[in-house]
């Protein structure tokens, strides 16, 4: 058990790993095999991240479960993982949204199966790595490598122009990280030119001094990486065709955890490591996040197409998480990261729902719905839950996220802050509009007349979400409590970092002057 | 030396002319052939002023490879010449883009 | 000059036939394979396969065996340090894929067998010599006789017009790169009056020593020597396939014998980098003047033109030639970035390169037939499923080749690139960047074609696979696996390697 | 744990459950349901009345049940703040809600949506009391939008009408809007004074700059606007009435729609010390109280003719609690939730006895039908138009008295003149119902409610009279005025009382204007001394505007929602699709048209090739010369 | 020496440009030869008459009669047709002006090189220049010389591989 908490993070990245290598050996055409084998095995991979949920120590910013190994000396690099209050609930919805999207693909995912399966795992042990890596290179490699097995889930089940939308997924966020690579090298660089410490430790690059010119190119080659991860709103357009066409289990991971990880990026790396810059130029952030948050609303307003309505949903919520995230007051990055879960939840909720449907209907088009609530009262009700706690209905998750982002930066940004409240409103427009339009009304098209509710294994696909969305609604204190010690760290090194080159500028120009 | 240099390069630059200018493949080869007797004359004109010995050992070299290179030239002239029926170098033309 | 005496002292010639044993023995075998034509029960295929393949393990043992030693042999003519420990394990490997990649290919042929194994061994032999060479005659003698082989075995495949094509073009172009090259090295030694690179070397230091304190003498020597050097480096970059000596690479990559291909992408492009990154440390970078200029402008201009060519190509030999000219580039990203992070970097990226490339051309040697279209990317729609291994391979070279991470490809562009970074080359590092982000869509391309085909899996192979493409592909799945997981084994392999470069 | 602490959680416990168990059993207990909940209900009744007794014995508490968020600086938790206040408003939230419980089971019966029906009833009844009992702005706003969230639900609880989901997403919308409003206004009060717990609130509030205050106060006034239903965002409650009856009566007639001037007074710290702020109250709720007594005057559905009488009489509490007169305010809020409440479930009753009928027209002569119906929907009328001795009077006169008595002449001229109208229109509603000839088509199978429902209209009948007793003696002297204003003893008075004008005389004046507006129904529909139609064309202008509700869904619909959604149409089509990704596109597509010119220069031809490398050659050399 | 040298350059240089421009590739073939001439009259000049015999004898002797034979065995009317066209020309005598210019202004800025090694004139008289090469050949060079030799048997076999009709 010792050696079980001790190496717990690499347990969690690899026994998907082994897992895949479990399930090799199952012949492909023993699909109900591979199916709830691999189920199980991502459940017993849930199961196991339970454990850094319930060893986590609470009041301490610092890294637990630790692991450092040598891994490439001549760069720097180790194995060097280790989690906080925000990679631990980022890894532990990731491997819920793995096992969901497992549990949710049963119909949807008919050839390939057993593809299908190894591709999700390899995803999991790549996007847990992401969230664990404390290295640099090692977060790179994990980052990187994440596109594929992503892609090959978008091009190989996915629909439609399934092909233009995962090559472009792939080239957008590719160019995106490998300009991020430059910024990161450049950081590394200089890290090793100022102390001769040649090192990739995030934590030890932290204490790079970069002057505020350099910060802001850095930055900005970092900013583009993340941002069209989030998406950010002019590097979106990648995401509601990669939405739109993925299969549901892509898309509930798509939104769910790939996502986060442009947040994540900018809360563990760019921020930390230029502070004056991120602070210099939060505001263009922030009006990019609230431009994104109208726009995203305004656009999902008049979609004609379930998946892509929430899609550009998605659009509208990361820009809130931005808000909230460069805003930098402890109030709206506790928020910003409530509302990363919140979002992973409630979009994953809602994908598996639009898939649900397609499922039966066979259609993504809203005209074609309607009158569902009539035949399938569970699946409303589960459904409604989740639309609204996309809307930010209070006394489910979206609600308490939305709200501390904007209460936070309503100090710092105030008319942006209320122009980003007025996103609510819209947010209520589109979603309810959508859900009257298919699930109210009279019954339209004949095929919704054998519409079958939903069964024993979608509902339990779908419950964990939605008791989720009731807990952290109701009572975020498990999870708020975890992130705040994190977000005031967070919070005070970079104001440190930021005063101590500011100070150091000073200086130079006292001098300069003298 | 700088007058044997400048001999030389004109050589080599009407070799070059001669690559450039020429379709038959038998010529471009001769021209090929003039620019490493250009060269050859550098080396030896180089050696001799610095009073050196290298170079003249590096123009026996090249003169083996010119040999080398001569019989490849001509077993693929002849080549294909017996695929194509000419010399003319436009009608290599089957490798593309 | 030379004392005599020593010249003909024994413990020299030991010496020096020490450091020529590996390149000797592949010789040898290369005459016993020739031998065996005259033998018509022992010229069976097979024969001439396995001996070449023992030959290259025996080279290989050797190499190892010598992997310590570090010899200045044949008064100068050659260097044995671990700098060619690296390259010559790196050019066997080349080799030996060749070789295995060849014997399903020769046996669907009527070509003669003995003399295509031993032009392979001895075009192996002269890429190891380039490798150690350390005079400007062997340098030229060297790549003449590494070229002499490729072009016989470029046109090797007889009455087939594209063959003799191709070969009729690389003769002609890598003639008149070599008269290039040539005539820099009159320049060179006109202006140095050394053709040994060490002697040059040390010329070199004496000269920009003497800058130092007069800021007069050696500036003509300076404007000759750099004539010479921009000449030779056309020679070298044509090898290197850079982008306006590039031309021939696409033809020539195409007409020629796959196996060939991969011959002339791995072993000639490395060892052509091999020669350049021995001369550019030596003689290049003296304050002559600032090649890195020269350089960036080669290297920016090969990446961004091999990708963007390689984008509507639909033959996936000639694809993979532009994007060799796209890989050329950035390997010379880590030459221009220089210093022992540099180089150490642009070693580690040859040594992945191989393997990639490779592994993808052994599976192209897998799916080509004799017709022409069999290389038409189009027919390797759906091939994921009917084929899972080979094409997971396929995509995974692939993915090497795009740069993307738990690939060799993707340690060794990070390599390079971050040691261009800390030389302060920041643009470049930019552009290349872009420029892999950019390929990218290309290789996925074929990734597409395999994994999501629109129309019906053509089913293309002739029967079993042959054991020396599997073992190949399984050799450099491994080793680019390994390459991108746990790179620190090779790292240290080429640091060594780099770190014998500056010993002198 | 302190038993009035315990009394405090069951009060909500209790509907909470039967939202649970309704939502996910519902479908096991059938029938039984309907009386389940109504004894949830009662029981949160039951506990609300032991709680108020409590407190008028005692004094407020407050009691934090758990931490909710604390995240910074900001803490906020599920905490209670029991007062006289919220005492009493809990007493009227369970009291009408037990009635209106009650009520559908009889109303409801037969629905097969039955045990969802009283799920959401239920979980409204556990927000409303959530809303009332929290002690922090947080916790308010949470409430504040669930039950916006159930009367979106059980609005459009017969979701197959397309006209009901489009009220119920109208009505969240709207709402949404003005909690847009309100959210702001929480920011800016917790960026004010670092807090949202009413008590530091209060306490910081006397030393935020004016302005600021005012700030807050308008955002949080707009927030009211939408619950409420005040104009410009009335415009989902008249839409609201698709739901079913009961639902109209307990959520948007009783409780809800009061939850503004419930905030209005629970705030009166921020309010009465931003008389700029009070002053928008007043006018806001002056204008309303006209414009929706206006409207209603013409309309033909009955449920739409209380409703706008609804908005009306909202607009009557907001013109109270913008004088500062918040107990009048509240004062009113309690009989006219009474009052409302009855009325709205006696038009329940008459829809019942006509399977459904609403419009006006199609009625005629129900007294002799359904006489309980009948008397008791004549007292809530009698109630509404303010004559005594119902409620009405002793509520409506006490408003409009501190109005006069604090100089707001137009206001209270208004006010009289709204009191006219209403008496009007809700006597044109009777007359033209009770009374007059029957008409034969619809008529033949009225008939009388089951006794399930005619109780609790009885009860409320009952309450509808005697509640006006609480403000005897009339004036600041009263009973409702003395038990509540020790809990707004920290108002700043900002508008003093200018008059001293004797509590009968108003009341005359008031009552006047009832009963001439009743007699003007009189006339006009019983005796009828006038054609009606006569009086529509010479008033044509007027009547058009008022039949067709000032035209505002149109203006809303012609100047705002069809230029935006022409707007979000350009965005997508446009700018997503054609400037962004084309431009994405155009990138990747400009990148193929220079591979096509890159792979001209591989055109095959050797000669070429050679000039390439002999440019390379050369260009090599003349950069060298040219540095 | 002086008069010899410019008479020499006169003919290489007359005689490389009659190469390349002449339209018969026997014609050129000829010139060629008396091209390598003149070149081996430059290295008689320079001391290296050793060098003088080898050029006379590979080029003008071994390669220059293949060069002949391959013509004699092409059909000899087809390939006189061959043309050039006009465009390529004068790219073709751009480029190789730009790039003798340049080479050109190369050598003259660089300094005169002062001597470096031993082996003057005089040396090389006493010696015997035959004896020098072949002492550094068979020493110094002697690896070279072996690859030579490889080189030259590797180009037989492909020299054969190419001519020959059919495997």
């Amino acid at each position: 058990m010792d050696f079980f908490i001790k190496y717990l993070l690499s347990i969690l990245i690899f026994f998907p790993v082994v897992s895949i290598f479990l399930l090799l050996p199952v012949n492909k055409k023993n699909e109900g095999i591979l199916r709830n084998f691999s189920t199980f095995l991502s459940l017993v991979e849930f199961i196991f991240s339970l454990y850094l949920f319930i060893y986590f120590k609470q009041n301490t910013y610092k890294f637990q479960f630790v692991e450092k190994f040598n891994w490439i000396p001549s760069f720097g690099a180790s194995y060097f993982l280790g989690i906080d209050g925000v990679s631990l609930f980022l890894i532990l919805l990731t491997t819920l949204l793995t096992f969901i999207s497992l549990l949710s693909s049963y119909r949807y995912i008919k050839e390939h199966v057993k593809e299908f399966v190894i591709l999700m795992l390899l995803l999991e042990t790549f996007m847990i790595g992401t969230f664990a890596a404390l290295d640099v290179l090692l977060f790179y490699l994990f980052w990187e490598f994440m596109l594929i097995p992503m892609y090959f889930i978008i091009g190989m089940w996915g629909t439609g122009k399934r092909i233009y939308s995962a090559v472009k997924f792939v080239l957008y966020t590719l160019s995106g990280s490998l300009i991020m690579l430059f910024g990161l090298i450049y950081i590394f660089i200089m890290h090793y030119d100022q102390t001769g410490d040649f090192t990739f430790n995030i934590l030890r690059l932290y204490n790079t001094h970069i002057s505020n010119g350099f910060q802001l190119i850095l930055f900005i080659a970092l900013f583009l990486g993340f941002a069209i991860k989030i998406p950010l709103f002019p590097f979106h357009t990648w995401l509601p065709d990669a939405h739109t066409e993925a299969p549901t289990a892509g898309s509930v991971i798509l939104a769910g955890v790939l996502l986060k990880f442009g947040v994540y990026g900018f809360f563990r790396f760019a921020i930390p490591l230029l502070p004056s810059a991120a602070f210099a130029l939060s505001p263009f952030v922030i009006i990019l996040g609230v431009i994104g948050i109208l726009y995203g609303a305004f656009v999902s307003i008049v979609q004609k197409d379930l998946k892509r309505l929430v899609a550009f949903s998605s659009v509208s919520h990361m820009g809130f998480i931005m808000l909230g995230l460069f805003a930098m007051s402890a109030i709206s990055v506790d928020g910003s990261i409530l509302q990363l879960l919140n979002h992973g939840i409630t979009t994953g909720a809602l994908f598996l729902f639009v898939g649900m449907l397609y499922e039966r209907m066979h259609t993504r088009q809203i005209k074609d719905f309607g009158g569902i609530a009539k035949k399938a009262p569970i699946l409303t009700t589960f459904f409604m839950i989740s639309v609204l706690a996309s809307v930010g209905l209070p006394g489910l998750n979206g609600f308490i996220g939305e709200f501390l982002i904007l209460i936070g930066s309503f100090h710092s940004y105030p008319v942006l802050t209320i122009i980003a409240t007025s996103g609510i409103i819209f947010a209520a427009v589109y979603l309810l509009w959508m859900f009257q339009r298919v699930m109210f009304q009279d019954i339209t098209n004949p095929a919704a007349e054998s519409f079958e509710d939903m069964n024993l294994r979608e509902i339990i696909t779908i419950l964990p979400l939605v008791a989720l969305m009731f807990l952290i609604g109701f009572y975020p204190m498990p999870f708020l409590e975890r992130i705040d010690p994190t977000v005031l760290h967070f919070l005070s090194m970079i104001n440190h970092h930021h005063k101590a080159v500011y100070n150091a500028i000073k200086l130079k120009a006292g001098l300069s002057n003298a | 030396m700088d007058n044997y240099l400048i001999v030389a390069s004109m050589i080599f630059c009407i070799g070059a002319l001669g690559v450039i200018i020429r379709k038959n493949l038998i010529v471009i080869f001769m021209s090929l052939e003039l620019m490493f007797n250009a060269a050859n004359l550098g080396f030896v004109a180089a050696s001799n002023r610095l009073n050196l010995i290298s170079g003249d050992i590096f123009v026996i070299f090249v003169i083996v490879v010119a040999a080398a290179e001569a019989a490849i030239a001509l077993g693929i002239a002849i080549a294909f010449y017996r695929e194509k029926g000419t010399v003319d170098i436009d009608m290599a033309n089957e490798l593309k883009n | 000059m030379h004392n005599m005496p020593s010249i003909y002292g024994i413990n020299f010639l030991e010496k020096s036939m020490l450091s020529i044993i590996p390149e000797t023995v592949i010789i040898i075998f290369a005459f016993m394979v020739l031998f065996l034509t005259f033998f018509e029960k022992l010229a069976k295929r097979k024969n001439s396969y396995y001996l070449s393949l023992i030959g290259i393990c025996f080279s290989i043992l050797y190499v190892l065996m010598l992997s310590g030693s570090n010899i200045y042999g044949f008064y100068g003519s050659v260097v044995f340090n671990s700098f060619d420990v690296f390259l010559f394990i790196a050019i066997l490997f080349s080799g030996m894929f060749t070789v295995l990649m060849s014997k399903d290919y020769m046996e669907n042929s009527e070509m003669p067998v003995p003399e295509y194994y031993s032009l392979i061994l001895f075009g192996l032999s002269a890429m190891m010599f380039l490798v150690s060479s350390n005079n400007l005659i062997m340098v030229f003698l060297s790549i003449e006789f590494m070229s002499i082989c490729a072009y016989i075995l470029t046109g090797y495949i007889k009455g087939n017009t594209r063959s003799t094509e191709a070969a009729l073009k690389y003769f002609i172009l890598g003639a008149f790169a070599s008269a290039f090259l040539l005539f820099g090295a009159v320049f060179i030694y006109a202006s140095t009056g050394h053709l040994n690179l060490y002697a040059i070397h040390s010329f070199l230091q004496n000269i920009s020593y003497a800058d130092s304190i007069s800021r007069s003498g050696g500036m003509g020597i300076k404007v000759y020597i750099s004539v010479g050097l921009i000449l030779f480096l056309v020679g070298l970059a044509f090898k290197m396939s850079l982008f306006p000596f590039h031309s021939w690479t696409p033809d020539a990559y195409d007409g020629a014998p796959t196996p060939i291909t991969n011959f002339m992408a791995t072993g000639i492009k490395i060892a052509a980098f091999a020669v350049f990154l021995r001369i550019y440390s030596l003689i290049y970078n003296f304050n002559i003047m600032n090649f890195n200029d020269i350089l960036w402008l080669l290297a920016v201009f090969s990446m961004t033109f091999g990708n963007i060519a390689a984008l509507l190509s639909s033959n996936i030999k000639r694809l993979l030639a532009y994007s060799s000219i796209a890989q050329a580039g950035y390997i010379l990203v880590g030459i221009i970035g220089g210093g022992f992070y540099g180089y150490s970097g642009t070693l580690f990226y040859l040594f992945s390169y191989i393997f990639m490339t490779a592994g993808a051309f052994a599976v192209v040697v897998i799916f080509e037939s004799s017709d022409i279209i069999s290389l038409d990317i189009k027919r390797y729609s759906g091939i994921g499923y009917k084929y899972p291994f080979i094409a997971a391979s396929m995509a995974f070279f692939l993915l090497s080749f795009a740069g993307i991470p738990l690939t060799s490809g993707f340690m060794g562009k990070f390599y390079v690139f971050s040691s261009a970074v800390k030389s302060g080359y920041n643009w470049l590092v930019v552009i290349a960047l872009l420029n892999s982000a950019f390929a990218a869509f290309y290789y996925i391309k074929i990734i597409v074609k395999m994994y999501m085909p629109d129309e019906e899996p053509v089913s293309i192979i002739r029967g079993a696979i042959d054991d020396g493409l599997m073992i190949t592909i399984i050799i450099c799945l491994i080793l680019t696996l390994l390459m991108g997981v746990y790179p620190q084994i090779f790292i240290n392999f080429a640091n060594n390697s780099a770190d014998s470069l500056w010993r002198i | 744990m302190d038993l009035k602490i315990l009394i405090t959680w069951l009060i909500p416990l209790f509907p909470l459950a039967g939202w649970f168990l309704w939502g996910i059993f519902g479908k096991y207990f059938k029938g039984l349901s309907g009386y389940i909940a109504s004894g949830f209900v009662a029981a949160s009744f039951i506990l609300s009345v032991i709680l108020f007794f409590i407190v008028a014995y005692s004094h407020g508490f407050t009691d934090t049940l758990y931490p909710w968020v604390y995240a910074g600086i900001f803490k906020a938790g599920v905490s209670a703040d029991i007062d006289r206040l919220s005492v009493i408003m809990l007493v009227m939230v369970t009291g009408i809600s037990t009635l209106v419980h009650v009520y559908s089971i009889g109303y409801m019966k037969g629905d097969k949506g039955f045990s969802r029906y009283f799920s959401f009833l239920n979980l409204f009844v556990f927000s409303m009391i959530m809303l009332v009992i929290s002690n922090n702005l947080l916790l308010l706003y949470v409430f504040w939008e669930a039950v916006g969230f159930c009367s979106y639900i059980l609005i459009g609880f017969w979701y197959e009408r397309k006209s009901a989901s489009d009220a119920g997403k109208k009505a969240f919308i709207v709402n949404r809007i003005g909690d847009f409003g309100f959210a702001v206004g929480i920011f800016l009060l917790f960026v004010t004074t670092k807090t949202l717990n009413y008590e530091t609130v209060f306490a910081a509030i006397p030393s935020v700059p004016a302005y600021t205050t005012t700030i807050i106060a308008l955002l949080l006034f707009a927030g009211a606007v939408g619950k409420s239903a005040q104009f410009p965002l009335y415009i989902w409650l008249p839409d609201a009435m698709e739901g079913p009856t009961p639902v109209s009566a307990l959520i948007h007639a009783a409780t809800m729609v009061t939850a503004g001037v419930y905030m209005i007074a629970r705030f009166h710290v921020i309010f009465s010390y931003s008389p700029a702020a009070s002053e928008v109250v007043l006018i806001i709720g002056t204008f309303t109280a006209f414009f929706a007594a206006f409207i209603a005057l013409t309309q033909f559905d009955i449920k739409r003719i209380i409703a706008y009488s609804t908005i009306s009489q909202l607009g009557y509490m907001f013109m109270a609690v913008g004088i500062g007169s918040y107990t009048a305010g509240i004062f009113h809020l309690i009989s006219h939730a009474v009052f409302k409440g009855l009325l709205f479930l006696t038009a329940g009753s008459v829809m019942h006895g006509l399977s459904g009928e609403l419009d006006l027209r199609k009625m005629g002569g129900l007294y002799s039908k359904m006489k309980t119906t009948a008397v008791t929907f004549i007292v809530g009328g009698l109630a509404l138009s303010g004559i005594p001795p119902f409620s009405g009077f002793f509520s409506k006169d006490a408003v409009l008295a501190d109005i006069y008595n604090k100089g707001f002449y137009f206001a209270w001229i208004i006010g009289e003149i709204t009191a006219l109208m209403t008496a009007f229109y809700i006597f044109r509603l009777i007359f033209l119902a009770f009374f007059g000839e029957p008409k034969p088509d619809q008529n033949k199978h009225a008939h009388e409610s089951p006794q399930i429902m005619t109780i609790p209209m009885i009860i409320l009948a009952v309450f509808a009279v005697i509640i006006g007793f609480l403000g005897i003696p009339p004036f600041n002297d009263s009973l409702f005025y003395n038990f509540l204003h020790t809990d707004f003893k920290n108002a700043y008075n900002f508008a003093p009382f200018v008059n001293n004008t004797p509590w009968y005389i108003l009341s005359l004046i008031s009552v006047f204007a009832g009963l001439l507006g009743i007699y003007a129904a009189y006339l006009l529909y019983i005796k009828k001394a006038f054609d009606p139609e006569r009086i529509k064309s010479i008033f044509k202008p007027v009547y058009v505007l008022s039949y067709n509700k000032v035209y505002i869904d149109e203006i809303y619909n012609f100047l705002i929602v069809k230029p935006l959604l022409v707007f979000f149409d350009f965005l997508w089509k446009v700018i997503d699709v054609k400037v962004i990704d084309g431009a994405v596109n155009g990138i990747a597509l400009a990148f193929a048209g220079f591979s096509a010119k890159a792979r001209r220069i591989q055109n095959g031809m050797l000669m070429s090739y050679i000039l390439t490398l002999s440019i390379g050659a050369a260009a090599l050399l003349l950069y060298y010369f040219i540095r | 020496m002086e008069a010899l040298f410019y008479v020499f350059s006169f003919i290489a240089i007359f005689s490389a440009l009659m190469v390349v421009t002449m339209r018969n590739p026997l014609t050129s073939a000829l010139y060629l030869v008396l091209c390598f001439f003149a070149l081996a009259g430059f290295y008689v000049i320079l001391d290296m008459q050793f060098l003088a015999a080898m050029q006379i004898l590979v080029y003008a002797g071994a390669i220059m009669v293949l060069v002949v034979l391959v013509i004699m065995l092409l059909n000899i009317s087809r390939i006189k047709n061959i043309k050039s066209d006009l465009h390529q020309k004068i790219i073709g005598v751009l480029i190789s002006l730009i790039l003798f210019a340049e080479i050109v202004l190369y050598i003259i800025n660089g300094a005169q090189k002062r001597p470096s090694g031993i082996f003057t004139h005089a040396l090389i008289k006493r010696i015997g220049n035959t004896q020098v090469i072949g002492e550094f050949l068979f020493t110094g060079y002697i690896l070279p010389f072996e690859i030579a030799s490889i080189l030259l048997f590797v180009a037989i076999i492909g020299a054969y591989l190419f001519a020959k009709k059919k495997f």
